[in-house]
Parts: C-alpha cells; structure tokens; sequence
C-alpha cells in the first residue's frame, strides 16, 4: 500500500532561510501523526507544502500516490489552519455549500445538513458567521474540514481555544475519520488532546526532523517525554 | 466543464457576500451621483460642446476610480480568516480561482457602470448619449475586462508579500492606460452620437487586442502569484 | 392610547390637507408672473422645511444619544431621517417640475439645487450605512456621529441662497434669523402656513409609527440572538 | 505635551509601516498620475484658456481620488491583528490617535500631491502654474487638511462595514464637497497666474473656517467612534 | 486596600442582547483570577470592558482605583486579546519601542531590549514580524504586554499555541508579575495551565456570573470540577 504521505529531501527556503532542512518523511495511511515541535520549528511550513499551498524548494512530496497540487490529492484532503477559513459575510450554510461545491461533494445539500446539525449550528445555519462567537465560527471551520470525507486530513493547531465540549467533538471526528481509514496528520502543543489520537509522531526542530515513528508509550504519561529525549537541549 | 463549475461558484460567493442585501446596488448608484455631482464643480456643465468632448474622459475616469476602488478589496478580502489559503488548498486550480473572481469584479463594475452611465448622461442633459448604445455597451464591456483583469491580478500580487517587490504594483495603473484610452476615444465618439469610423477603428483593435494579451498573460502567470 | 391619538392627529391632518387642496386650487388666483403653475409653492417650500426640520431633530438626538447612549435617542434619529428623506424626494421632485415649466428644463447646477442634492445624497447614505451594521449599539454610536457631520450640509443648503448667486429664488419668507424676506400676498402665505401646518403633523405621525416599527424590529432580532446563543 | 508625544509616535508607525511596504502610496500615487496622463490626451491642449478654467477641478478631482485610496486603508491597516485595540487601550486618548492617525494620512496624501503638481503643470502646458507656488502650496495644505479630517474619521467609521470601500467616498465626499470646492476655486485662480482678490477670499474663509469647524467636531466625536 | 477591580452590577448589551448579566465582581489586588466559561460565555465581553475598550451598558467599573478609561487606569494595564495586536510590517524591536513611548516607559531603549533578550526575539529583533511563525508572534505579544510593568493583566486566553516554552515562559512572566504585586486576569479553556497560577477562579455562564470565589482545591487534579459542578447542565 503506498503511504498516505510521501516527502523526500525536501527543503523549504524563505529567502536565504531554511525553514525545512531535507525532511523525509512516510505517513502510511490510516495513521494519526502528531506533528510536534517548538514555536518556529517548521511544523506550518510542512503542513503548508502538504496542502498544496507552496511548494518545496527542493525535495519531492506526494500526497495520496498525487502529485501536491494535483486535482485527485486536493479533492481528498481537509485542512484546517492558523486562520478558520470561513466567510465572516456569509451565513454558516453558504460557507459549507461553497465548499461542498468546490470539492464536488455529492449530495451537496443534504451532506451540508448533516454536517450542520453534527457540529450543533443548524439552528443558526442562515445566521451571519459575523454573529458568531470565537467557538461556533471553530465548530463550523471543523464542518468545513471533513464536508467532502476526506482521506487525509492536515490540522494546524486544531484544539486552540476550542472549549472542552468543542475538543470532545473535534476528537470524535477525528476518531470516525480514522475508524473510516483516513490519515490525520495534525500539528499541536496540546500534547494532552493530541496524545489520546495520535499513532505516530513526528518531531520537527529547527527546520530538521529530529524524529518519527510510533508513539512511544512513555508518552502517555509524560507528553514532553518526546522533547527531552530527542529534542535539543538549549 | 468543472473548471467552469468552479469559477462560478467562486464568483457566486464573492458576489453574494457583497450583494447580501441589496446594499452594493445602492452604494454604487449613490457613488454614481455622488462623483457626478464632484464634476459639476469642476466643470462648467452648460458649455455643452466643452462636456461632450470631456465625456468619454469623465465616464471612464468614474469608472477607474470605481474600479480601482473595488478591485484592491478583492483579494483583500479573503485575508482576515485566511480564507484564500482553504480556496488555494481546494481543487480549484488558480486560473478557475482567478477567472472566478475577476468575474464577480466585472459584474460588480458593470452594474456601477450601467447605473452610471444613464445618470451621467441625464444630469449633463448629454441628449445624444444614448444614440448608439449597443456600440457604447460593446464598448463598456471591453474596457472593463481590461480594467479587471489588471486589477484583479494586482490585487492578488499585493496579497503576497513576496511578489510585492518583484512585480512593481506602481506600474499597474500605467498598465491600464491603453486599454482606459481607448475606452475614452471611443466612448466620447459615442457618445456624442457618432458613429465609429475610419480612425477609430484602431482604438477598438487594440482594446480588443489588450484585453486578450492580457487576460492570457493572467491565467499563465496566476499560479505562481497564489502558489508561493 | 399613543395609537389612537396619533390616529386621530393623522387623521386631522389629512382632512386639514384635503381642504388645503381645496383653497390652493380652487380659491386662489393665478400668480401674476408664473401663472397656474405658482401653486407648486405650497408644496415644495414646506416639504422643504419639514425635511430641514426632520434633520434638525435628528441631528439634536443623534447628539442626545451619543451623550446619553438610551436608544429611544437613536430610534427618532432614524424614523425622522428616513421620513426627512421622504420630503426631501418631494421637495426635488417639485422643484424639478417647476424648474421644468418655469426655466424649462429639470436640472441645473447652482448652487441651491446642487446643495439640496447633495443634502439629499448624505442622508441616503447615513440609511445605506445603519443597514450594513449588524449589531444594534454600534450602529446607534455610528450612525450618530454621521448624522452630526451630515448636518452641516443641510445648514449650506439652507444658507446657499444668500452666500452664492442663485438661480433658485430668494427668500419669499419672513423667518427668524433672515433680514430679507416678507414679500408675499398675504392670502397666500396664509394658505402657505396652513399647509404647513398640514405636511408638519403628518410628518410626525408618519416619524411615531416609524419609531414604533424601529423597536419592535430590535426587540425581534435580540431575540434571535438570544436564540443564537443557547 | 505627553498628546503630542503619543500623537508623533502613531503618526510615525503609520508612516513607517506604510513606507515599509509603500502600497497605498503606490497604488493613489500611480493612480493619480495616470489620471493626469489620461485626460492630458483628452483634453485638447491648444485651448489653453479651457485648460486653465478646468485645471484647479481637475487637480483637486485627482487629489480627492487619490485620497480616498489612502484613506481607505487607515483604519483598515489596523484590522488585521486587532492592533487598533491594543492602541485604544493603551493610555492614548481617542483624539491622539486621531490626529496621530490624521497626520500620517495628511503627510501621505501631501506626498502625493506634491510628486503630482508639476507633473500637471508639465503635461497641461500649463507655463503659470508655479507663479504664485507660495498661496498654492498654502492651499493645498489647507485643502488637503480637510480632505484628511474627514477622510480619517470615516475611515474609522466605515472600517468594519462590508463595502467599506464604496461606503466612504459616498459618506465623504458630500461632506467634503465645501473644502473641495474652495480649494478648486482658489487653485484655479492662482494656476492661472492670477493672484487672490476680493471675491475669492471668501472662498479661502470658508476652506479655513471648514478646516477649524471639521477638525473640532472630530475630536469631540472620536471618542465614541473608538469606544464601543 | 481597594479591589484592583470592582465590577458592580455590570450589564453589556448588544443591541438588546445581554451578553453580561448584571456581573458583580472584585478582585482583590495582587491575585490571579481564572475567568472560565464555554464558548460565548462572555470572556471576551468582560475583558473588554475591563481593558475600556469598551463601556458597560449598565453598572459601574473601577480599575485600580479609577475610571475605566482614565490615563492612570490605562497606563498600568497590560493587554492580550484574540489578536495579537503587533503591526505585520513593523520590526519586533519597533513595535515594542511603539508600545513603550505610547505607554512613556522610562528608558524605552533599554526595557525593549531587555524585553526582546527575555522572550528570545533579540536575534530576530529587526525582522518585519509577518515573517515570524505563530509562536514568535506571540512572543513578542507577550513582551508588548509586560513592556511596561502593568499592575493589571489582561489576559484573553494567553496560552493558545504556545509551545511547552513558551507557556513556560509567559507562566514564569506571571509569577513574577504576581510576585510583584500585580492582578492577573485571565480568560482560558486550557484549565490546566491556568490552574497552576490560579488563586481565584469565576465562572460565566451565558452572561451571568456562576460562581466566583478562591480556586477550590478539587480543580488541581480535576480541572473540569468547576463546570460540571456551577456550569449549566445542558
Ligand atoms: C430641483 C429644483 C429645486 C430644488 C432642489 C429646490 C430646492 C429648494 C430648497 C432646498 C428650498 C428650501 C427653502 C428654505 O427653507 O430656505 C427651496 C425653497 C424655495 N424654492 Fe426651490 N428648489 C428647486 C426649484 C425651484 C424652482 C424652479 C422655483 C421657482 C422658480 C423654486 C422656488 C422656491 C421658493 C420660492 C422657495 C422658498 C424660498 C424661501 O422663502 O426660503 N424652487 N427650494
Ligand atoms: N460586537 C458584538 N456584537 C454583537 N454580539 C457580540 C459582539 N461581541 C460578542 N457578542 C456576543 O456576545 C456573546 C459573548 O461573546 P464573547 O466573545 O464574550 O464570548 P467568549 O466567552 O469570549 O467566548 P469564546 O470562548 O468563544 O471566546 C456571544 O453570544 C457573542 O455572540
Ligand atoms: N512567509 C515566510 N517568510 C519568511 N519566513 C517564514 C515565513 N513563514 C515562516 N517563516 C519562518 O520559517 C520558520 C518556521 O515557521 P513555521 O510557521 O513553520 O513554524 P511553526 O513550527 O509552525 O511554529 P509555531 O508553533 O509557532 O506555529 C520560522 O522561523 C519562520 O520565521
Ligand atoms: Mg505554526
Ligand atoms: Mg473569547
């Protein structure tokens, strides 16, 4: 089976800047990968090159056996970034129609209910997003993400000021999504939220991939077990 | 086929967050009036044969400024929740994205400019300015493409810091300038109920002509602006 | 009990207009200069005034509100707007219509009319603007501190004819604060005063049942995010 | 004397951060210059008597176009990271930020002006545009001041608003129109070569008196447009 | 000693929505509150009223002693909102020199560097910040907020994507802070970092105020304790 995930050697650079020095790097599908690392680390950057939003400077990456910015790749990939992607003018039903259409999503309107109603906003689903607190406009980001039932799913920091209810939806759809043989690949610092997911984790510093693998058991119980074992030091 | 599926859909969205409700007919009708009342000052407005020559001029300046106005929002406006990235991250290839929104800019434009034209026309008792409207909408038609297509490529440039430097944003209005003059020479022909002729000829090839250089130009080097 | 006196005041008034109607256009002569078409008068200079007073007001609980910050302040501000806007509409069109018989065209730039215009332009702006703001008290602050700056161009329009050379006619009235004036028939401004009267009170039945229309509206849409929020 | 501290020190982050990436500059700047260029082709420049009568209306056109591209983006430079908060809260009054605000604006904006005078000067012919460049120049401060004032209260105003960017013209310009006017009508004069005399002076009362009433008003009002 | 802030009967309208019931409050100075609450409880609505970004529709609120928009009030108040409130296009070291003349910090130069040198920006202190990632950012939001030794924090959810670092960090900065004398007040849904400083915790619910009162000793090991025993049931 081909990895969900394929990079190899690759670099970015801003400028003269390495922000990723020769990563090489298999996701096999179906896994759940925590993307750990420091402020600054390159853990958006790699999360960026996978989603098709730039490209490496060097190095090769495919996503699902496509190249990145291939139509079958980005038809079966969800993304959530740093922002929540979502029209502040538009109502909550208009955002995922718009993208349930741009992904080809059958059944666009009635999958664009299910989601309204799993992430609890159909009663408000013709409210302007502008009217919604920082959690609703979250949840809504979250129904965005998995509309099209994506095969791969890359989350940048995805439990930030989520409340507990919210990481308790946001872990249960990542749950489903695995159980349905999806790849999660999420970057975080809330190593107590990721841990309860994560199979493999990969850990990024200064631009080099320190480590990946399985989740080492220790890990459970000490979460930062991972950065003073491989980690740098300073 | 789904290229074009998808450039409607993004230009529905853009179109519908503006027309939300039926604030930007509203807005730009007023905007119409109000530029039209500025050139009342500036004008003398009974010197009848000073204003048909200034005609053309005055009507495409409106509708650069309108233009100019509406266009630099356009990528703008996918910044504030990083919305451009979930567009870009999408199956959408750049050029649907990009003929997309250059869509909701021309029919934006178009409708300040169909509401314009009238008003201008009435308010300066231009009695002849509807004499050959089917030419003078070709004519509108053509000269906003152009207008657009630039715009929008500029807006989507000043989105992206690195492409800031290198593509010079000072020299995107001065690009427009074919394209808006020969818009004028043959609006004000038009508008003062003659017909094109001769001469004018070539103002329409080369409007004609600018807006396909161009328009090609944008779909080829589009993704290299939203892809960094 | 407010519903039915304002009933009963709109009421009145209607009938007070009806024999306004009555007295312009079968009592009174034909104007010596404009002939028939003169009695246009009555009905562009009070809905004029009407409309300056509207924004007047307006402008008065616009700065009420911002110093107070109760909505009642900013509920008038908008119903005497939007019924302001209303006769500001009559007032050009009249004038249009007489400027189309008497100069023989509808529009000209000076200053006057160009001033009305603009007048006319900013209130339409100042409704467009409270309709893009979603949330009640930003709109109120908002909205208050664009009507005190729009004010300042009903107070040119007014002064236009003594500060520019106008086409538009001089001051036929006499009114408080202005030296010239006070050169009408006496019949007539009679008549000219009732109808005022008239477009007045229906002015302000019509800005009442607004204000009662703009409450109820806020009244339903905290309710919607009252329902939004559980 | 800690206001005008606080007042330079936000007029100078403007500036700086606008110098850093020169996008509203560049964008009224090229603009403006292309609209000169434009209507230079329009008008026909042997009637130089039409040319003179028009050109004060014709600047001062460009300048308020121009204008309301940098305006446009005061506020709206602060959304982003909801910068404008930190500014309001920390120990800066309203009115500081205000007239911090007003003066990068009124710098930007003056810059503009001045790289576009002689421009218009050169490309109309127009040999006495710079005879009485001293009164010029005092008008065009004094005119710009006014377009800044009201530009940079709306800006705040209209900030949040989904058309922002056809609102604030609508609200601004009817506004505007007595300080533009009077500019218009003293440029036209001294562009001519001609000095200021008796009728004209009420016009440079009214700029002045409008720049006093206008800038006033603001600082009373800024306060609520900032604090909700 | 006065309360460092005193809420008293405090409503906040949105149009004719309450999104603050009536909140009475005092926090004693030199304390740390925790102001929890789910999504849309009205965090966010508070501390802006307390930070005077915005009035209260009803009721009366001191901060240290005086009006909440008064200079004395707002010079010795530190901020942290949604945004990070940091100019893209400015250096690190010149939005700190900003924020340090705006707050007249006595020897600005230094106190930035020192600031800069404290967060681990001084190397990148010339870098316009749109080049830094997310957790430099809010770095240096930390350093603008503690530039000039506020007596009062505001805190809207502080600990959002910080790396273990960083949270380090900006806990050390508290403590000190606190140690100090001054009065945090902090929104947050990651509970467990904010029960470490915690000595007071208030919980909103949907506006109202639920319970308020020093931190009970049942939330260090369960942090959630509070909502499952004050929090609406639904
Ligand atoms: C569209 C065209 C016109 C507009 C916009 C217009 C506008 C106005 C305005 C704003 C007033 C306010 C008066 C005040 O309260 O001070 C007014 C009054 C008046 N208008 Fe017009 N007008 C127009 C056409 C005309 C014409 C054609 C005539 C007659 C030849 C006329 C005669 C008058 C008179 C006699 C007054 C009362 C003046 C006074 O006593 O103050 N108007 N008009
Ligand atoms: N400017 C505004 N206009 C209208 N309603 C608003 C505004 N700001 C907040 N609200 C409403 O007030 C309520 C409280 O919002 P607030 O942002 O304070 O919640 P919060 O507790 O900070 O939530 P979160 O944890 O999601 O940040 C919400 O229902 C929200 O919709
Ligand atoms: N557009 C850009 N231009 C220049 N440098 C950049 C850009 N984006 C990121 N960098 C640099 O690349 C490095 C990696 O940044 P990145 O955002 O990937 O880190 P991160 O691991 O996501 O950190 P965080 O946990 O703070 O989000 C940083 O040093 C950053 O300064
Ligand atoms: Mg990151
Ligand atoms: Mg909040």
């Amino acid at each position: 089976m081909t990895p969900a995930v394929e990079v190899q050697k690759a670099w970015k650079y801003f400028g003269d800047y390495p922000a990723l020095r020769s990563i090489s790097l298999d996701v096999p599908a179906g896994t759940c990968l925590a993307l750990l690392g420091r402020n600054g680390a390159g853990k958006t950057t790699l999360l960026r090159i996978l989603s098709g939003l730039s490209n490496p400077s060097e190095g090769s990456v495919r996503i699902l056996g496509h190249g990145s910015r291939d139509y079958q790749a980005r038809a079966r990939t969800g993304m959530i970034g740093h922002g929540i992607g979502i029209y502040d003018e538009l109502s909550a039903a208009e955002n995922l129609r718009l993208f349930a259409r741009l992904f080809h999503v059958r059944d666009a309107e009635q999958t664009v209910q299910q989601w309204l109603t799993r992430v609890s906003l159909d009663r408000v689903q013709n409210s302007v997003v502008r009217e919604f607190s920082r959690g609703m406009r979250q949840r809504l980001a979250l129904a965005r993400a998995f509309l099209h039932g994506p095969s791969l799913l890359l989350l940048d920091e995805p439990f930030t000021s989520l409340d507990d209810r919210a990481i308790a939806l946001l872990q249960s759809l990542l749950a489903d999504a695995l159980k349905g043989g999806a790849t999660v690949i999420m970057s975080t610092h809330q190593l107590r939220e990721a841990m309860e997911l994560a199979t493999h984790v990969a850990l990024l510093d200064r631009g080099k991939l320190a480590h990946s693998g399985e989740r080492p058991v220790q890990m459970l119980a000490d979460p930062t077990w991972l950065y003073r074992t491989y980690g740098d030091s300073q | 086929m789904r290229f074009l599926r998808q450039t409607a859909s993004i230009a529905a969205k853009d179109l519908r967050s503006e027309l939300r409700t039926k604030d930007s007919l509203n807005a730009a009708g007023s905007f119409a009036l109000v530029i039209i009342v500025l050139f009342s000052f500036m004008l003398d407005p009974t010197e009848t044969q000073t204003v048909y020559e200034l005609s053309g001029g005055l009507l495409w300046l409106v509708f650069a400024f309108a233009g100019a106005l509406i266009l630099n929002r356009s990528f703008a406006r996918e910044l504030p929740n990083d919305c451009l990235d979930m567009l870009v991250a999408s199956p959408v290839s750049s050029s649907a994205l990009f003929l997309g929104k250059a869509t909701a800019n021309f029919t934006l434009l178009l409708v300040v400019e169909l509401v314009c034209l009238p008003v201008f026309g009435g308010m300066y008792n231009l009695s002849r300015w509807s004499t050959h409207l089917g030419p003078l909408l070709g004519v509108v038609v053509l000269g906003t493409w152009g207008v657009t297509v630039i715009g929008t490529m500029f807006s989507a440039i000043t989105v992206n810091l690195r492409l800031r430097e290198l593509m010079l944003p000072i020299l995107v209005y001065p690009i427009m300038i074919p394209c808006l003059m020969a818009a004028m020479k043959l609006s004000t022909v038009l508008i003062s109920g003659e017909a094109i002729t001769g001469d004018d000829w070539i103002w329409l090839r080369l409007l004609i002509g600018f807006d396909i250089i161009f328009t090609s130009l944008s779909l080829l080097t589009v993704d290299f602006v939203l892809v960094s | 009990m407010r519903e039915k006196i304002l009933y009963v005041l709109g009421v009145a008034a209607t009938l007070l207009l009806v024999r306004n109607l009555y007295v312009i256009f079968i009592t009174l002569p034909d104007e010596q200069d404009q002939g028939a078409i003169y009695r246009i008068m009555f009905f562009h200079i009070p809905a004029w005034f009407v409309c300056f007073t509207a924004y007047f007001l307006a402008g008065v609980t616009s700065v009420l509100y911002l110093v107070k910050k109760q909505f009642k302040y900013d509920v008038f501000s908008v119903s005497a707007v939007e019924v302001g806007l209303a006769f500001t509409l009559i007032g050009l069109a009249t004038g249009s219509i007489w400027a189309r018989i008497i100069w023989g065209i509808w529009w000209t730039w000076d200053a006057r009319l160009t001033w009305a215009f603009i007048t006319c332009l900013l209130y339409a702006a100042y409704l467009m603007m409270r309709n893009m703001m979603d949330d009640a008290s930003t709109r109120a602050r908002f909205a208050a501190v664009v009507c005190t700056f729009a004010f300042t161009s009903v107070a040119i329009t007014f002064k236009a004819i003594e500060w520019w050379r106008t086409q538009h006619p001089g001051p036929v009235l006499s009114l408080p604060g202005r030296s010239a004036g006070g050169t009408m028939d006496p019949e007539m401004e009679a008549a000219l005063r009732l109808n005022y009267l008239a477009l007045f009170v229906i002015a302000g039945v019509l800005i009442a049942v607004r204000m009662n229309q703009e409450k109820r509206l806020r009244e339903v849409e905290s309710l919607r995010r009252q329902v939004h929020a559980m």
